[in-house]
């Protein structure tokens, strides 16, 4: 069920990106524990999806991610030669190479997407990764690309009316 | 659907950035959300109690946990819930305190930002669907497949477990190079002396049996149960009548070059390759044997007083199931006939080490003398080359063969033990010394032993009267130099064995591009393949000295005792999963999964009734990770724990 | 020359795309994947003024998932309220297994044609129904016993896979306690248990032996398609007439009006023209049901 | 050539070589070309072979793979030097079996452009001379202009154009190949939107693309699944822009260029210009190339040590 | 039933003045496309074209349109519906062949259940008729009552006299409405030349349709394997067809929506189960053939379709509704 949002009283507040990250649990999450652990201030924009490989990560989920609004997704996993499944940060590094040139080509703010290696130990690196992500992407502006709302079949202005409500 | 939320203070960890009550409050208004609270610590007993206390009193069926990372408490809220009496995969943390309090200061901004990892978290478990883990059965016997120092000391020690261990060889005696060696660094204990206890272990123990001249031919199945296929070579000596008194090979007539004493000595075609073989019974070199290539002779049957030649022998396939596997299977030297400055291995006196090793060993074709072998005058001045084919892109290798530095001047030492007129010379790039007692032992040899280091490389070896001449530079003092050797001993590099990458590609495990076999984690799983129950010990996965051989062989053996001491494996159920109905059968996820358990599988359709190709996932050898998910287009493989649906829900929630 | 069409220009005419508000009353589970849903009208005037045929169906909305059509469950004769019994299968009744007593959902309908009760006035009626195939039976079943002296005899086959495979569980006691009703339950073999005492086997089989006759009676049946192919032979051969026999028809029905054109079969539209039908005229149908 | 083909093809069914062969005949409209399905020996004398036959047969390979499993086994298609690639694609996929097809290769000197006429009368293009004629480039279609395969790379039977008989293999003419991708490089980001946001706002959801496309062979395409519900089903500027980032991903290192989905999409979008680019990063970065070795790893399904991720913090 | 003749320059005045009034939309080009689309500017309407590539049923029955929005809040619901602002609508330059088209719309979502959404479009808009001058050769409307200057459905019918002169005939008040005041009477050498010009457009209608009377018969008939053989179950000929109205239901978020949908799928009519009655290509592209030419005709009287040859022209493998349908008979008889 489509649960309505909370009474938009944020409307007026200065918009701030909404960046979704997809953090593989082994090297990257483990980066921003270490990062909390060591109270290492970063931007609060970014949402974290724990997944167990970079690999895991579907092409289709950022393309999901960007067309349900999210202003920019971060895609981080081990660094190559670190993957705890050996391989899966390599076939992450070609899709998501290919997936990142569709987009551009497209003309998707290459802002946008993002992908970075962050080892377990690299607290410090995941602050700056978000810290200069959440800029990038606020300088991108809000996504009005791929989530931009239906076109309607002619542009006749609506009125709406409310038939049911309880 | 009854969701519970349960909302960590941890202390002021939390609730000093996220207003904790507002979290649970606005939680309680979240789709399907029948319970929030919070408390001060959730992890201890009494949160723990209180999380159990609400699934009973609200029927509570799934439950989100809001505190630290995943990391730390997953575990222990997972068996929390499973004490409560639901699924343990039915339960999501909510990582409020690494990502949430811990790093942000504003408290409007954290309480926002935890409001949403909360949400997530609740629409994630909305779609989680029970799982239970898998338990297979486990063969409870070990598969040591090669026979040298590695797979011997793996062997003795998952026997010694009380485990059933097959040890295959595929020479007719286990020892393999080690039983070459004549002394052995840094303490020059005599090799004979340490490893012959242990081969009479390996053929004694009853935990042990024991298949030499023999050959893994076939590997399937997966972790707990692999099905192996071994060719015992057809031996034409009957193992069980032989006594092993050695008279058919005193008789025989064919003498040919024995590989043992690396062609310096010869061997009868019947033979055992050195005397303190294990078994020790002989074989008949069918290539070379009067009878095999003419029909006649037959001298052996006649003398043996047992009647154990049996010259109809034909191979035997045993077949065997295991629950792990120990590859042990070793390394062959760098063939440095590509080098044409050591004059392409034509120089009957270039020899490489293990030569020189059988000529310095007593019971050896020399009888331990150093000697030259174009004319077996013994050899005075010595040239060693350190470094042939280790370190060098272009012709050799890219790697360090780890131990050469360590041999080279083991056998210099040896070298003016066994002649104290003699001299050595050595050609050296770095001297790798990094081990117990290695550097002390390396400065021995030169201060107390006259070993003559020169730093620089051999540019040339000729042959001028009958002496070889080494033309190379010492780039210490930058002098040109030509020594007048009679022997020259290459520290030839350690090299995969010839058929390594076929070896690889039976086993399911991987291999770089040095056909060294790769282990799991540099770091943290040395010993451990990609493929769940097949281990590695020893200088098939990278150049190894004996102490460090036959450490990794106890950690191989530890792991693979770790994996069949329970009866049955228990296993995490976060697995991939195949939808037949859907898949294409482009089998690409196969062509992805590092750990080989993606198959083929030919099913029929269940709607067209059709034949199909599809991918079927070998659960117990799954590990999750999901690449195989990411690449199928139609969706039909998911991860159970991180499924598509879970995943998107997730990104739904907060946009 | 023709005129457009006027539709009433002050008001727009009724939205048919539009659901009603329902509050999910009581649930229940029947099986480990089928659990029956009490609904009621949020509109007081419509929970008076919602009345339908047994066999008939609705549009049940989960808002923000789908739409998926099931049939009415519950008897007219019992007012106030409708019940669905719904089975997990995919997308939408995984949803809708997942509410909770009080969550709201979208109805529309009753759509199609429903069974023909008057038609049934008189006569013996033999049921034979197959797992979930009971729901629409339960509807008229109920019906017939509510006004019990409408019709004659009531013979009731039904089985499952196995026990608790079978739904509505404390109503076949009250069936099997009610005059004139006689029900025969059974179970796939294998599907038993030691204290069982239904038959065992399909039901077709179990249909041979209750052995109805087909004297001034008629039977609905409903069940798995591979259940109905058999049935009709069983009661071919115990010389049942194709008009005696009545069935409803399953077929992705999305708008539920005849008007989004995939549940046809010929130019009879499932949803609008059935989804009942004798099997009289299912014989007429070219494309194979 | 056309005598030839139907004198192979027949002899083939004669002999029980193959049970089906899919070719070109004329259309109704007297200038275009159909697909069609030769069964039977006197069936053969419909099949024809133009410059109108730009059909990609191989996608229809996958349909009658059930026939190949049958007793005689065998199904013949007539295929272009691009069309062998996809067979090529298919095999490499497991779709089909190399020996359950038998391709009857065609020389081809690049396929005409008949879709001129739509929108518009039938009028001027009608089948002239096989000789060279003067406007012949002009109508040639763009993927042709850059063909490096007017003889199948791979083939049981070769039909060679009569014409060269005895000529050297034709020559590529320098045209390169990704001129219209790199015209749209050169735009800024924002013109590239704009330009792909007008194009994808016509789709009309018709997956005219994906259902002519050899390579788009998956039981049930994800567009088409609810659970999850990867690409909303109807006509939005939002959908049909996922689904064309969908589809064009989807294909990336697999599509073999043969045009189809260009050709069959009733609202023109250049489709082909999306794959193309994809094939050209993956040439660049994997070198790799679609539809030429069978054997051969797919790239997504592969990797380097040493692929490039300057693209990665 | 008002005959007048109007000039290029009125049309364009009679363009700039429905502009300001009401929604109107008119074929234009887009690249090599003809599509109608909103007018924004008189110079843009495009009168040359054989017909639009996309009928205009999509100003009806859009490619996408939400019916209704729904909100959830503390577990209430509510339900909202639009409404397209009740402004008229008037559509320039419609094919005779589409404007019968809709006359078969009407019957499909009348009737017993009413589709508001539809209706409310239909009742707000006039359709302006261009006749058919330069017929294709894949048109064959003649065969289908109809023809390149019918009237039926149109509010008013224009014909190019070629000579930058319009005739202009009324056939309702309301398609009469908006030519009131300008344009001069028709003369009698006009109207000759009016039908003239239809009568040349007739002879120009080579192909034709001949549904054999005993299709029912053909329904088991091995002939749909063969004839669907070359279908690749795209939905273009359904997408494009004028008086195909299939559609599907779902929602997107809140909003729940109405989109097209085509029979040429095999998704269309599969079960939740899996099961799908028509999951052959031959069975529904045999769908398609029998809706068509004999369920439509069985529940509604007519033939549904009006031979804009669209299907032909757009198929990406140049599959022939007609010939299948024509042949069907012929081999009947030869077997």
């Amino acid at each position: 069920m489509t649960e309505s949002r909370e009474p938009n009283t944020e409307q007026q507040e200065e918009w701030q990106p909404k960046i979704i990250g997809f953090l593989c649990k082994w090297c990257s999450y483990a980066g921003a524990d270490l990062a909390g652990g060591s109270r290492i201030p970063y931007p609060a924009n970014i949402r974290i999806i724990r997944v167990p490989c970079s690999g895991r990560v579907n092409p289709l989920f950022v393309l999901k991610c960007l067309e349900n609004g999210a202003d920019g997704v971060l895609v981080s996993g081990c660094h190559p030669g670190d993957c705890h499944y050996s391989e899966g940060n390599y076939y992450a590094r070609r899709k998501f190479a290919v997936f990142k040139k569709l987009l551009e080509y497209l003309g998707v703010d290459p802002r946008r997407f993002q992908v970075s290696w962050v080892s377990a130990a690299e607290g410090e690196k995941w602050a700056e990764i978000v810290k200069t992500v959440v800029e990038e992407v606020r300088a991108a502006g809000p996504n009005k690309q791929l989530s931009a709302p239906v076109d309607k079949c002619s542009g006749a202005p609506v009125k709406r009316k409310h038939l049911k409500n309880d | 659907m009854r969701i519970g939320v349960f909302v960590c203070h941890c202390g002021t960890n939390i609730s000093g950035t996220v207003d904790v009550a507002k979290v649970a409050e606005v939680a309680r208004g979240m789709p399907r959300v029948k319970f929030a609270t919070d408390y001060r610590y959730m992890c201890s007993e009494p949160g723990q109690n209180l999380i159990k206390d609400a699934v009973k009193k609200h029927n509570l069926d799934k439950i989100v946990v809001a505190s630290c990372s995943p990391s730390l408490h997953e575990r222990t809220f997972r068996k929390c819930v499973e004490g409560a009496g639901l699924n343990p995969y039915q339960m999501e943390m909510a990582n409020i305190r690494e990502q949430c309090s811990w790093v942000h200061h504003d408290k409007k901004e954290g309480t926002k930002k935890a409001i949403d990892l909360v949400k997530m978290a609740v629409a994630k478990v909305g779609k989680d669907v029970p799982l239970k883990r898998m338990r297979i059965p486990v063969e409870k016997k070990v598969l040591v497949i090669g026979g040298g120092i590695a797979g011997i000391q793996a062997a003795i020690d998952v026997s010694m477990a009380g485990f059933k261990v097959v040890l295959v060889e595929r020479e007719p005696s286990v020892g393999g190079r080690m039983a070459r060696f004549d002394k052995t660094f840094p303490t020059l204990d005599c090799a004979a002396c340490i490893l012959t206890p242990k081969m009479v272990t390996v053929a004694q123990n009853d935990n042990i049996t024991l298949y030499t001249y023999s050959e893994v031919e076939e590997v399937s199945g997966y972790v707990g149960n692999f099905e192996v296929k071994i060719r015992k070579r057809a031996r034409s000596v009957d193992m069980d009548k032989c006594t092993g008194c050695g008279i058919c090979y005193g008789k025989c007539p064919t003498k040919v070059p024995s590989e043992f004493d690396m062609g310096l000595g010869k061997r009868k075609a019947i033979y055992v390759p050195f005397p303190q073989a294990v078994p020790n019974i002989p074989v008949i070199d069918r290539k070379n044997c009067i009878y095999f290539l003419r029909e006649k002779c037959k001298i052996c049957q006649k003398v043996c007083p047992p009647g154990a030649i049996d010259y109809e022998q034909e191979d035997e396939i045993i077949k065997e199931k295991f629950g792990a596997i120990i590859v042990a299977t070793g390394f062959t030297l760098f063939d440095h006939s590509v080098y044409g400055e050591y004059g392409y291995g034509k120089f009957k006196d270039v020899v490489t080490g293990l030569h020189f090793e059988r000529m310095a060993n007593a019971s050896g074709p020399t009888g331990g003398k150093i000697v030259r072998p174009s004319d077996g005058r013994e050899a005075k001045d010595v040239v060693f080359i350190q470094c042939v084919g280790s370190r060098d892109e272009q012709k050799g290798l890219p790697y360090c063969s780890r131990l050469c530095c360590m041999y080279t001047a083991k056998q210099a030492l040896l070298l003016k033990e066994h002649n104290s007129e003699a001299q050595a010379y050595v050609f050296y790039i770095d001297i790798r010394a990094a081990g117990k007692n290695y550097e002390e032992f390396v400065r021995r040899v030169q201060e107390e032993y006259g070993a003559v280091y020169l730093r620089g490389r051999v540019s040339r070896i000729f042959e001028k009267d009958d002496m070889l001449i080494v033309r190379g530079a010492d780039t210490l003092s930058g002098a040109q130099i030509e020594i007048k050797a009679d022997l020259v001993v290459l520290a030839s590099g350690l090299i995969a064995q010839p058929d390594a990458r076929k070896m690889a590609q039976m086993l399911g495990i991987s291999y770089d591009k040095n056909n060294l076999f790769t282990e799991a984690h540099p770091k943290l799983a040395p010993v451990e393949t990609v493929t769940a129950g097949i281990f590695l010990t020893g200088a098939c996965q990278s150049p190894k000295d004996i102490p460090d051989t036959v450490a990794t062989a106890s950690a191989a053996s530890v792991k693979a005792i770790g994996l069949i001491a329970p009866d049955e494996l228990t296993l995490e159920p976060l697995v991939a999963k195949v939808n037949p109905d859907i898949c294409s059968g482009c089998l690409a996820c196969l062509q992805v999964c590092p750990f080989s358990a993606i198959e083929k599988e030919d099913v029929k359709d269940r709607l067209t009734k059709e034949m199909k190709i599809v991918a079927k996932v070998i659960e117990s050898v799954c590990h999750g990770c999901g690449a195989c998910s990411a690449t199928c287009r139609v969706g039909a493989i998911d991860i159970a724990g991180f499924r598509d649906e879970e995943i998107l829900a997730e990104v739904e929630a907060i946009t | 020359m023709t005129e457009v069409l006027k539709p009433g220009s002050s008001e727009p005419p009724e939205n048919i795309y539009l659901p009603h508000l329902a509050a999910i009353k009581e649930i229940r589970e029947e099986t480990q994947d089928i659990k029956t849903f009490k609904l009621v009208f949020q509109d007081e005037e419509l929970r008076k003024s919602f009345t339908y045929k047994p066999g008939q169906f609705i549009e049940f909305s989960i808002f923000g998932v789908g739409e998926s059509p099931f049939c009415l469950a519950s008897s007219p004769t019992r007012e106030g309220y409708i019940e669905c019994s719904i089975k997990k299968m995919g997308k939408v009744t995984q949803a809708i297994h997942d509410l909770e007593e009080g969550d709201i959902v979208g109805i529309r309908g009753p759509y199609g044609n429903g069974f023909p009760v008057e038609e049934m006035k008189g006569k013996n009626l033999i049921f034979v129904g197959g797992g979930i195939g009971l729901a629409p039976l339960r509807s008229l079943i109920w019906n017939v016993i509510d006004r019990r002296d409408d019709f004659k005899d009531v013979i009731i086959v039904y089985g499952s896979r196995s026990i608790a495979d079978l739904v509505y569980k404390d109503e076949l006691k009250q069936w099997q306690n009610t005059p004139g009703v006689k029900l025969t339950l059974t179970v796939d073999p294998g599907g038993e248990a030691e204290d069982w005492k239904g038959e065992i086997g399909f039901v077709p089989t179990i249909l041979e032996k209750v052995n109805p006759s087909p004297g001034n009676s008629l039977v609905i049946t409903c069940g798995p398609p591979i259940m109905i192919k058999f049935v009709l032979v069983t009661l071919n051969k115990m010389n049942f007439s194709s008009q005696q026999i009545i069935t409803t028809l399953e077929r992705k029905m999305t708008c539920g009006l005849g008007k989004c054109g995939r549940c046809n079969i010929g130019s009879v539209y499932v949803c609008k023209d059935g989804p009942v039908f004798t099997y009289a005229q299912i014989e007429q149908f070219q494309e194979e049901i | 050539m056309i005598k030839r083909l139907q004198e192979k093809v027949g002899k083939l069914l004669r002999e029980k070589k193959v049970a089906l062969v899919i070719g070109y005949e004329m259309a109704g409209d007297g200038i275009s070309t159909t697909p069609c399905f030769i069964e039977r020996e006197d069936e053969v004398e419909r099949l024809v072979w133009n410059e109108h036959c730009v059909y990609n047969l191989s996608r229809y390979l996958i349909e009658t793979r059930e026939l190949a499993s049958s007793p005689s086994p065998k199904i013949g298609v007539v295929a272009k030097g691009c069309d062998v690639k996809s067979i090529i694609g298919l095999i490499q996929e497991n779709q089909i079996k190399r020996d359950e097809v038998v391709i009857i290769g065609m020389e081809c000197e690049g396929q005409f452009d008949v879709e001129g006429e739509r929108q518009f009368k039938v009028e001027g293009l009608k089948l002239k001379d096989k000789d060279k004629d003067k406007d012949k480039e002009g109508k040639l279609l763009e993927k042709c202009k850059a063909c490096e395969v007017h003889i199948p790379k791979v083939y049981d039977l070769l039909i060679k154009d009569d014409r060269n008989s005895g000529a050297p293999e034709p020559q590529s003419p320098e045209v390169n190949a990704y001129a219209q991708v790199e015209e749209l490089e050169g735009k800024s980001q924002e013109e590239r939107w704009q330009y792909w946001k007008k194009e994808f706002a016509r789709c009309i959801k018709c997956y005219a693309c994906r259902q002519v496309c050899p390579l788009c062979f998956c039981p049930q395409c994800i567009a088409d699944q609810t659970l999850p519900q990867w690409i909303s089903p109807s006509p939005s500027l939002k959908g049909n822009t996922t689904w064309n980032i969908v589809r064009a991903f989807h294909l990336a290192g697999r599509c073999i260029d043969c045009g189809e989905c260009e050709r069959a999409c009733p609202m023109k979008i250049p489709l082909r210009k999306i794959n193309k680019k994809l094939g050209k990063e993956i040439k660049e970065m994997f070198d790799y190339e679609a539809g030429l070795d069978s054997e051969a790893k797919p790239p997504l399904a592969d990797f380097k040590l040493e692929d490039p991720e300057e693209f990665i913090r | 039933m008002t005959e007048k003749i109007v000039s290029k320059e009125d049309l364009k005045k009679i363009l700039e003045g429905l502009m300001k009034t009401s929604e109107l939309l008119a074929p234009g080009k887009e690249g090599d496309l003809v599509l109608f689309k909103p007018v924004k500017n008189p110079e843009e309407v495009f009168f040359a074209y054989p017909n639009s590539l996309k009928p205009v049923k999509e100003f009806f029955f859009p490619p996408r349109e939400e019916l209704f929005k729904h909100e959830i809040r503390e577990g209430k619901v509510g339900l909202s519906s639009e409404h397209q602002e009740n402004r008229k609508r008037v559509i320039w330059g419609v094919r005779p062949c589409d404007a019968k088209s809709l006359l078969m719309f009407d019957k499909m979502f009348d009737g017993e259940y009413k589709d508001s959404y539809y209706l409310e479009k239909r009742a707000k808009s006039v359709l302006v008729g261009l006749a058919c001058n330069e017929p294709l050769d894949s048109c064959f409307c003649l065969s289908l009552n109809a023809g390149p200057h019918a009237k039926e459905g149109l509010d008013v019918l224009i014909t190019d006299l070629g000579d930058d002169s319009y005739l202009v005939e009324g056939i309702t008040a309301k398609g009469e409405e908006l030519f009131q005041g300008c344009g001069k009477e028709s003369g009698e050498g006009e109207r000759t030349r009016k039908k003239e010009l239809e009568e040349a457009a007739k002879k120009k209608i080579r192909k034709t349709c001949q549904p054999p009377p005993d299709l029912e018969s053909f329904f088991e008939d091995p002939y749909w394997e063969k004839v669907s053989r070359k279908c690749i179950s795209c939905g273009v000929c359904t997408y494009l067809c004028p008086t195909c109205f299939c559609f599907d239901l779902s929602y997107e978020g809140r909003d729940c929506i109405r989109f097209w949908d085509s029979c040429s799928f095999s998704p269309f009519t599969k079960m939740t189960s899996g099961e799908n009655p028509r999951r052959e290509k031959k069975t529904r592209y045999r769908q398609r053939v029998y809706h068509k030419f004999s369920y439509f005709k069985k529940n509604f009287g007519e033939i549904a379709c009006v031979g804009c040859g669209r299907c032909l022209r757009e198929c990406p493998v140049k599959v022939d509704i007609v010939e299948i349908v024509n042949q069907c008979s012929k081999d009947k008889t030869k077997d």
